[in-house]
């Protein structure tokens, strides 16, 4: 299984790459997307997999039963994921605003910024 | 009594994935979208409530009941709204219907629905 | 509306005084408290609660068989495409004139099986209905209109 | 002493301020400041040979670097030069500027050269030293870009100031790696920078003694104008008179030169170091005596005889015999009374004509009789005329070479030719202006002011004195700055007639051939000699000035090709840059870490395997979408099934913020995208290709990353502890939770901050940008 | 849109959704759940509002501006780490009220801080969207 | 709290400024009140650092690895301290230069909040944490390069936020991948952790360091991650470019410098990387300010060739001996804050000269040396510095730099930043040329300053020159903090120690094929 | 565990795997639209067997959640279908 998450990590970042290559600047879009999808896959697998054993301790309990999956790296990707869709909201507004403004979404014409 | 709990969820479940199997094989057979929202939206609805009503019988907890409840007003109240929508905004789009329909009453042109 | 309070109370009491806080104590509750209140209803005056609340099970039950027995058909048809399809938009005049009505007749009619509520027409007097088996508008007419929205504005109103 | 670089320091800046207040008269008034210093200094005459006075201050202990400053023969003549010739040339700047408002910076400037200089001279520390000599680069700069609107000028001091800048780098490499051999060679840090403290020690069998040795005296070069770095001191002219007067003939020029003087000691006993001053000294002393002579502008001719001196200097102190010494002391002291003297004549007579080319000169000793006789006094000194002290000087340094085993023959005709255009140019300068026939086109030239003929006067008188009477000079300060410059003692008998001993009367010889000879060149400056030296003066130009160029050109082509190349404003390529780096940087350390063995302990299960190749086919299918709405509804089903996949990886919360997250990206991307147009396919299938090599290639090193992680771990302690820490001390049964609002709640405060940042960006990039647009930002 | 089918629907359950955010959010420190997947939900509900009606209707719906929203949770979640300080304790100790509730709610600081991010992913999440779809 | 104070004042002042959106002078009051507030908390911070060492915070009271810890050893103290300085200097100038949309917009309640992340960043003693504050300081910073702006401004953001993006998924894996080696994220614990783990397979942390190095790489701007930086930094108005310049490469130097030195075991690999990172910095960064035209992008330029400087402090950790490696960090940090004090202040100067002229490019700008004196001197003093030219700080930052090199016996690398000096000199030259001394061309405008403005403008300036003089003249105190802060930062156990950790950090088990609780 | 559970689970699974050939098929936004729908109600059906199947009921926390809104990513694209984009 551990192979399958790997490859699965590393074909959405490389859909992901392939898409921030692209000279449409929607497209970066979605490739960022990706590109948090792929990054959050790589810290659960990173940690370890563990099939359905959440770390919750049952009730009366006092520690999660034996085996439970590693409640860090889900802390952290639970962040990762809410920064990186509000960075990509902003991301995607300032996509927009551009567009409003250019009337192209091509990356190739953002040279106004180059003398 | 947890028998017939067992033959109660291993029928609600076999219901459901049947209905799940054959709502996802309309979706792909049906010869246009309006006829695939049909199989869509009441075959798998049914299945996965079906699926949710086994659960709530297999665990039997109120908690758990009142989740699955939950979760098949929902499907109910939501799905004839969204496929509602979906076909409504197809419909306005333009999208053709198959070549066997037999009949369309329903004016493609918004203004001219309220004549 | 009143009533239907008062039998939650009675239901409430019926599961706090047996102790028993489970989901069939509290339908036993409910229709305890319903009986009495069924009992006590010349209390009460004239309500249609008491006419409703059979007949809403009544219609849940038809509904049921309903969307069951459509969806075998449409799980047929997916299952022998050659079985005959004969799909259409059909326009249906609407009795229904409240926003909660149209929208009960058109979640109902969409979750039965080979009919899906297409649009509403602007001034609200028409459904368009997409239906799987169009051997007939008017059948598919006169199904809508008898079997469903006849019987929504009969609980509705 | 640090009060005496302390009080010009602090007076520089009241410079301008006090000319605003005071005029033109204030030149004199500045000069008392450079005279105190000069007072100061002969309190400690007459110098004992061999000794010197030392004075630490704390500065920099950490790098053993102290405020440490000497006073021994060499920096107390060469404080006296400095003040001295400072409170001329005050006094003269004063007369030269007349009212012109930009004398106060001028004074401020060179009060702040003047210190910077006394600080040279007077540091014992090496970084001190360096300090107090970048202070001289970029106050030489700051005066040659005195008339900054001349474009000639700017350029003239860029270019002074990079080479003398790279000189300096050289410097501070060469000092450094001194520094560091001395370390190596066991000296305490707090004495590894302390030049007195290095003389003698030997350092040259340490491995980073020889380029520490090369660096240093590339340096010393560049101030120095020695070949081929002499190109820029020509150039430099362009400063006002007074500063080429006091900078580049009499004082900072000599800086390399001193530095050369006061490191002798410590890396004179290697072989490169004779080799490298003797050679380069005397190519620079013959090439740039010729060369003068193919100038026609006063400055000009000064300069490049000046470069010629400079050359002779360090090729005395690459000889480092004690005559040879002896003889640089001499000459280096006769070279700045009296170039100091012409570079002000020069300025004089431009004053008084409006110009300084010597062809259009003539017939001034009349109108300009003081300046004439000064002029005359200081050209012969120049030409080495007995009873000069620049005769004293020319006769030693002959009988230095000649005293030479190797070489010394050869090296002294060469002196001896350098001499003889020396000599005809000091004629052309100081005696063809006032005695040829009267050529110039200003016909009411007038004698300079008293505050111009000052200098003059007493720089050349004092060339006489000295000739005429050299013992006070060596008795005061000579044989203190020999020995100083020797590293041992060295005692200075200096006489105007040597007697009748064989070498004497050979150098005595030579030294009257030269005349005659210069004479000669003098008498055909116009005729075919001076074409002759033109030519060669034409083939200067080709040679490091034009290198210098070329390589500043090329420097800016370059520059400019690469920035095209990849500064070019494409996204795409950067963001292709930064895959191809990922790629490139991690396979090696991939290449060692992959464990092949690591298919890892979670067991197969088809049912995710399912779900993660249908995410993928979302994934993949987005990409090659070409609609953007399809894009989305793909992109959402992997989203979907990744939380699929997380709730199945026992992580519910993670599931559940990734369906509402997943959600919200739907919603918001079809409100961004409602007006956009469909997907541009903008690439060539080629670009296509590659992009998508790369992106594999990319994508590889992230699955290969996982396997490394997982392949092997230490044990997972810290969740340990914080699911058996949930429960009782967070009362919390949702270890995930617990850690999200408890254990690690400053991420998710951090976390917090970043989602109301980002509603608000939007806001404001919505509200503002559309007022830009509004404003016609519009294309 | 201009659906009545849509509208009914979204009467019945854009306070389904919000009071099942509520729970989220409140028995998040126990079960799946906390402060951004109940804020996330709240949002998705005024969202729903919004698209079925219009942005306006939603924000009159909410009540507060979103900005101010936006503030206030910040502010709240900020400053929940400080009343340990009052008793001597490390900043963002969580503190516990010393009160059984009827069910397994706990309150104190903690909560509170679940509370402050909530509003702010509210606030913040709706700003967005609202600005989006008023353009 | 103390150690919470630089992260909280800022906070609470943006939220103050975002409440008080309505009024203009409570707004400005709020400005100046969270810049003071922040530099106060900064030097009492720094003071208590300094005289009775590291000061460290358990933030909710949960010990080391457990919790999140803010330590603020000498290292992290010397950097509030700067960006504080830096702050307060920048929101005078922006006093004067944002202008009252922006303002209104919540101009300062960004900068605050970013000023928070870069304090975090600075005091977390966290690898996570570390990353949440740069994403906390990364989207202030697209709000402040995109707000209020046009066409230039939206296209600049494009970049800067892509390639940012980019930099924090490759920093979260190589987290992940660090977590999932280590199963830690406290630095501390990491760092004993790794380094048993490094004994016998060096390999695994070193590919993670990989990534953490690209990422902390783009967000320095170093040769070839670059590219953003100079494309985009002159968009803005002149306050932001010179906070931006001021603090958020030099977070990702900080944060190469903090895991090199203290987290990661030690690789040959990546040191001799870096290095050649830190030459071809240098270089092509110093290339393109030769190259361009315009004021402030020689001088963006120039922030990534002087990086390249930087980076050679963290590629000279390869070296064998430990003083080295004490005197290459020290040299570093020095560097680091000698360039933020210097970078921004000329990026000041360029706004005032825009304010005064209305233009950035050479061919439009001239005559300023006689019309505008006091800037010039400001601007000369300054670029000197830049240049490493004594009697400034630039000049013992480039010994520093220098000496470590030689000392590593790094040839090349210290040759190249030697040359590398020069063309520093000369594109500093090229701007004081066009700018200074050319005369003004004939129709290029001339924009009277109110005096308030002017002072409002001038003043920070001048207050960063006099600084950059003094440190020049009198370096020790800032020699001796940048040594005892690199001491401080490469004497792993005390650093464990103060934080609560035994040498060995955590009681932990048989490293032995577990893989998870 | 029982047989059975796992041909439910199976045939959940193939009914996703013909909901996402939908997906990319199309050939309209409608369909794809649907099919997302639909991909998300089985994410929700399976997620439901899993809480059987493994004897955990958080699992049904995530189908609750699917199930709200799954619903409002359809009416967003309805939204936008409407508003004349395809
Ligand atoms: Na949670
Ligand atoms: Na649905």
């Amino acid at each position: 299984m551990l192979i399958v998450m790997a490859l699965l990590v590393g074909a959405l970042g490389a859909a992901a790459f392939y898409l921030l290559l692209a000279r449409s600047s929607l497209k970066l879009l979605f490739g960022l997307l990706l590109l948090g999808h792929s990054a959050n896959l790589l810290i659960l697998t990173s940690g370890g997999l563990v099939r359905a054993r959440p770390p919750i301790v049952p009730r009366g309990a006092l520690e999660p039963p034996a085996g439970h999956a590693d409640p860090i790296p889900q802390a952290l990707i639970l962040t990762a994921i809410v920064i990186s869709f509000a960075v990509l909201a902003f991301a995607a507004v300032l996509v927009k605003r551009e567009y409003d403004l250019t009337d192209t979404d091509d990356t190739e014409d953002m040279r106004q910024t180059w003398l | 009594m947890a028998e017939a709990a067992d033959i109660a969820t291993a029928l609600l479940l076999g219901v459901g994935g049947l209905f799940c199997l054959l709502g996802a094989a309309g979706i792909v057979v049906m010869p246009d979208v309006y006829n695939r929202m049909q199989a869509a939206s009441k075959a798998v609805t049914l299945g996965a409530s079906s699926i949710a009503l086994g659960a709530a019988v297999h665990f039997g907890e109120p908690e758990i009941v009142s989740r699955c409840v939950l979760v098949c007003v929902f499907f109910f109240v939501t799905i004839p709204a969204a496929s509602h929508l979906i076909a409504r905004a197809a419909h306005r789009s333009g999208l053709p219907l198959a070549p066997e329909t037999v009949i369309d009453e329903c004016p493609r042109n918004r203004d001219d629905a309220t004549s | 509306m009143n009533i239907f309070l008062i039998n939650l109370l009675l239901a409430g009491l019926w599961v706090a005084s047996t102790g028993a806080f489970t989901y069939g104590n509290a339908l036993l509750g409910y229709a305890v408290g319903f009986l009495v209140l069924w009992w006590l209803r010349p209390l009460l005056g004239r309500a249609p609660y008491f006419r409703k609340v059979p007949l809403g099970l009544w219609f849940a039950l038809l509904f049921f068989c309903e969307v069951i027995k459509s969806n075998v058909r449409v799980a047929w048809n997916v299952v022998f495409p050659w079985s005959g399809r004969r799909p259409g938009i059909v326009a249906v005049p609407l009795d229904a004139r409240t926003d909660l009505e149209i929208a009960a007749l058109a979640n109902l009619l969409t979750l039965t099986p080979g009919s899906l509520c297409l649009d509403v027409s602007e001034d609200r007097r028409t459904l368009y209905v997409h239906s799987m088996f169009v051997d007939d508008p008017d059948t598919v007419r006169k199904a809508v209109k008898d079997r469903l929205e006849r019987r929504i504005l009969l609980l509705l109103r | 002493m640090l009060w005496m670089i302390l009080i010009p320091l602090v007076a520089a800046p009241a410079a301008p301020w006090l000319v605003r207040r005071l005029g033109r008269h204030v030149g004199p008034l500045l000069a008392l400041v450079p005279i105190g210093v000069g007072l100061a200094l002969a309190i400690h005459l007459p110098m004992e040979p061999g000794t010197w006075r030392l004075e630490v201050l704390p500065w920099v202990p950490e790098l053993g670097i102290h405020l440490a400053f000497r006073l021994d023969g060499l920096s107390i003549t060469f404080g006296l030069l400095i003040s001295g010739i400072g409170a001329l040339v005050l006094t003269y700047a004063g007369g030269y500027m007349g009212d012109d408002p930009r004398l106060g910076r001028l004074c401020g400037l060179l009060l702040m050269f003047l210190a910077a200089m006394l600080g040279v001279v007077f540091s014992d520390d090496l970084f001190v030293l360096f300090v107090f000599w970048e202070l001289t680069s970029i106050a030489s700069w700051l005066l040659i870009g005195f008339k900054h609107e001349q474009a000639e000028a700017r350029d003239s001091a860029r270019m002074a100031l990079l080479v003398t800048g790279a000189g300096g780098l050289a410097l501070l490499a060469g000092l450094v790696l001194l520094t560091a051999a001395a370390a190596g060679s066991g000296i305490p840090l707090d004495r590894a920078t302390r030049i007195s403290a290095l003389a003698g020690v030997g350092l040259s069998g340490h491995p980073l003694f020889t380029p520490s040795l090369v660096l240093i005296v590339v340096g010393a070069f560049s101030k120095s104008a020695q070949m081929p770095l002499h190109f820029w001191l020509p150039r430099a002219m362009t400063a006002p008179t007074p500063v080429s007067a006091y900078l580049h003939s009499a004082t900072m020029v000599k800086a390399g030169v001193y530095l050369l003087a006061r490191l002798n000691p410590v890396l004179g006993d290697s072989g490169l170091w004779h080799v490298l001053l003797t050679l380069t000294g005397a190519a620079t002393m013959l090439v740039a005596a010729v060369m003068a002579a193919g100038q026609s502008d006063l400055k000009r001719i000064l300069a490049y005889t000046t470069v010629s001196v400079l050359g002779t200097l360090t090729m005395l102190i690459g000889v480092g015999t004690d005559l040879a010494i002896k003889a640089a002391v001499v000459y280096l002291v006769a070279h700045a009374c009296y170039k100091a003297a012409l570079f002000m004549i020069a300025g004089s007579i431009e004053h008084a004509t409006g110009t300084r080319d010597v062809r259009r000169l003539g017939g001034l000793g009349r109108a300009m009789p003081v300046t004439a006789a000064s002029g005359l006094l200081a050209a012969l000194s120049m030409a080495g005329a007995p009873p000069l002290f620049g005769f004293i000087g020319k006769e030693l340094l002959l009988k230095a070479k000649l005293d030479l085993e190797y070489l010394g023959v050869v090296l002294a005709l060469t002196a001896g030719l350098a001499n003889v255009f020396l000599i005809a140019m000091a004629l052309v300068v100081a005696v063809r202006p006032f005695l040829a026939s009267r050529t110039v086109a200003a016909p009411d030239a007038h004698e300079a002011p008293p505050a111009m003929l000052a200098g003059p006067l007493v720089l050349a008188a004092a060339g006489l004195f000295v000739g005429l009477v050299p013992g006070v000079f060596d008795a005061a300060l000579g044989s203190a700055m020999a020995s100083a410059i020797g590293g041992r003692t060295i005692i200075m008998k200096l006489k105007l007639w040597h007697g009748l001993d064989p070498a004497a009367l050979t150098a005595l010889l030579i030294s009257a051939v030269t005349l005659a000879l210069g004479f000669a060149v003098f008498l055909r400056f116009r005729a075919g000699l001076s074409r002759l030296a033109g030519r060669f003066a034409r083939l200067g130009r080709h040679g490091p000035a034009r290198a210098y160029e070329r390589l500043y050109g090329g420097l800016m082509d370059l520059a400019a090709a690469v920035t095209r190349a990849t500064q070019n404003g494409s996204l795409r390529r950067y963001t292709r840059l930064v895959l191809l780096a990922l790629v490139a940087t991690c396979v090696y350390p991939l290449s060692r870490a992959v464990p092949l063995e690591s298919v890892g302990p979670v067991e197969w299960g088809w049912h995710e395997a399912a779900v993660a190749i249908l995410a993928l086919v979302g994934a993949v299918t987005a990409v090659l979408s070409r609609s953007r709405l399809s894009a989305i509804a793909m992109v959402g089903i992997t989203g979907i099934l990744i939380a699929v996949l997380f709730a199945l990886f026992s992580a519910p919360d993670l599931a559940i913020t990734q369906i509402m997250v997943e959600a919200l990206t739907v919603i918001l991307l079809v409100l961004i995208f409602h007006r956009l147009p469909a997907f541009s396919h903008l690439r060539t299938t080629a670009a296509r290709l590659g992009d998508a090599a790369t992106a594999a290639a990319a994508g590889a090193v992230m699955s290969l990353m996982v396997l490394v992680a997982v392949a092997a771990p230490l044990p997972a302690t810290v969740s340990a502890q914080m699911a058996r820490l949930s429960v009782p001390q967070a009362k919390g049964r949702n270890v995930v939770n617990v850690i999200l609002v408890d254990f690690r709640a400053l991420d998710t405060l951090g976390e917090t901050t970043v989602v109301a940042v980002a509603g608000l960006g939007v806001y404001a990039l919505v509200k503002l940008s559309r007022r830009a647009r509004g404003e016609g930002g519009k294309p | 849109m201009n659906s009545p089918v849509f509208q009914a629907t979204t009467r019945v359950i854009t306070p389904l959704l919000l009071s099942f955010s509520l729970f989220m959010l409140l028995r998040g420190h126990d079960q799946p759940g906390g402060g951004f997947i109940g804020g996330l939900l709240a949002v998705t509900a005024f969202a729903l509002y919004a698209l079925a009606f219009d942005a306006r209707s939603a924000r009159r719906l909410l009540g507060v501006s979103p900005r101010l929203l936006t503030a206030v949770g910040l502010s709240l979640a900020a400053v929940s780490g400080v009343p340990a300080l009052w008793w001597g304790e490390p900043f963002m100790r969580g503190l516990w009220l010393p009160l059984a509730l009827p069910s397994e709610l706990k309150l104190g600081t903690v909560l509170l801080f679940d509370v402050g991010v909530y509003l702010t992913v509210l606030g913040s999440v709706l700003l967005t969207l609202l600005t989006l779809s008023e353009e | 709290m103390l150690v919470a104070l630089p992260i909280l004042i800022p906070l609470i002042a943006a939220c103050a400024g975002l409440a008080a959106a309505g009024s203009r002078p409570l707004r400005r009051a709020f400005a100046l009140l969270g810049a003071g507030g922040l530099l106060v908390a900064a030097m009492v911070l720094f003071a208590r650092v300094w005289t009775r060492g590291t000061q460290v915070l358990h933030v909710g009271g949960w010990p080391a690895p457990v919790g999140i810890t803010l330590v603020a050893d000498p290292l992290s103290a010397l950097m509030v301290l700067t960006a504080a300085v830096l702050n307060a200097a920048v929101t005078v100038y922006a006093l004067g230069d944002i202008d009252a949309r922006r303002q209104r917009h919540g101009y300062f309640s960004f900068i605050h909040v970013m000023l928070g992340g870069v304090c975090g960043a600075f005091l977390t003693g966290d690898l996570f944490n570390l990353y949440v504050w740069f994403e906390v300081m990364l989207i202030s910073s697209f709000v402040l390069m995109v707000l209020g702006g046009g066409r230039p401004q939206l296209e600049a953001g494009t970049k800067y936020v892509t390639l940012s993006l980019m930099s924090s998924a490759l920093f979260l894996s190589g987290v992940g991948i660090l977590s999932g080696i280590a199963h830690t994220l406290h630095m501390a614990d990491l760092a004993g952790r790794l380094a048993v783990a490094a004994v016998e397979r060096p390999w695994p942390a070193t590919c993670a360091a990989t990534l953490l190095m690209l990422a902390f790489g783009i967000k320095a701007a170093v040769f070839p991650l670059h590219f953003w930086l100079p494309d985009s930094y002159h968009v803005t108005p002149p306050a932001i470019t010179a906070v931006f310049a001021a603090l958020l490469t030099k977070t990702g130097v900080y944060a190469l410098i903090r895991v090199f030195g203290l987290v990661l075991p030690p690789s040959p690999y990546l040191f001799g990387l870096l290095a050649a990172i830190a030459a071809a910095t240098m270089l092509m960064g110093v290339l393109g300010a030769v190259a361009q035209i315009h004021v402030r992008r020689i001088l963006n330029v120039h922030i990534v060739s002087q990086i390249g400087y930087m980076v050679m402090g963290v590629a000279l950790l390869g070296a064998p001996d430990p003083a080295t490696r004490r005197l290459a960090i020290a040299a570093a940090l020095f560097y680091v804050v000698h360039n933020m004090v210097v970078k921004t202040n000329l990026l000041l100067v360029s706004g005032a000269i825009r304010a005064m002229t209305g233009t950035e490019l050479l061919a439009g700008l001239g005559g300023l040396a006689t019309r505008a004196p006091l800037t010039a001197c400001i601007f000369l003093v300054s670029a000197l510095s830049l240049a490493g030219l004594p009697p400034s700080s630039g000049f013992w930052a480039k010994l520093g730099i220098i000496q470590a090199g030689f000392e590593a016996r790094a040839w090349l690398l210290t040759l190249t930043a030697l040359g590398v000096g020069l063309l520093t000199l000369l594109s500093m030259l090229k701007i004081w040329n066009e700018v200074f001394w050319k005369p003004a061309p004939a129709d290029g405008p001339v924009i009277a300053l109110s005096p308030r403005r002017r002072m409002l403008l001038l003043s920070p300036a001048a207050a960063l020159t006099v600084l950059s003089v003094l440190i020049g003249l009198y370096p020790a105190p800032l020699l001796k903090a940048a040594r005892r802060a690199a001491d401080g930062l490469l004497d792993r156990p005390a650093y464990m120690a103060a934080v609560g950790l035994d040498a060995g950090g955590t009681p932990r088990g048989e490293p032995a094929g577990e893989t998870g609780p | 565990m029982p047989w059975w559970l796992d041909i439910v689970a199976g045939s959940t699974v193939i009914a996703l795997v013909l909901a996402t050939a939908r997906l990319v098929r199309g050939p309209s936004l409608a369909d794809r639209v649907v099919a997302l729908d639909v991909i998300a109600v089985l994410g929700a059906a399976l997620t439901a067997l899993w809480a059987i199947r493994y004897d955990q009921r958080v699992f049904l926390d995530v189908t609750v959640v699917l199930a709200l809104v799954s619903f409002i990513g359809t009416v967003a694209f309805a939204y936008y279908m409407e508003k004349g984009g395809r």
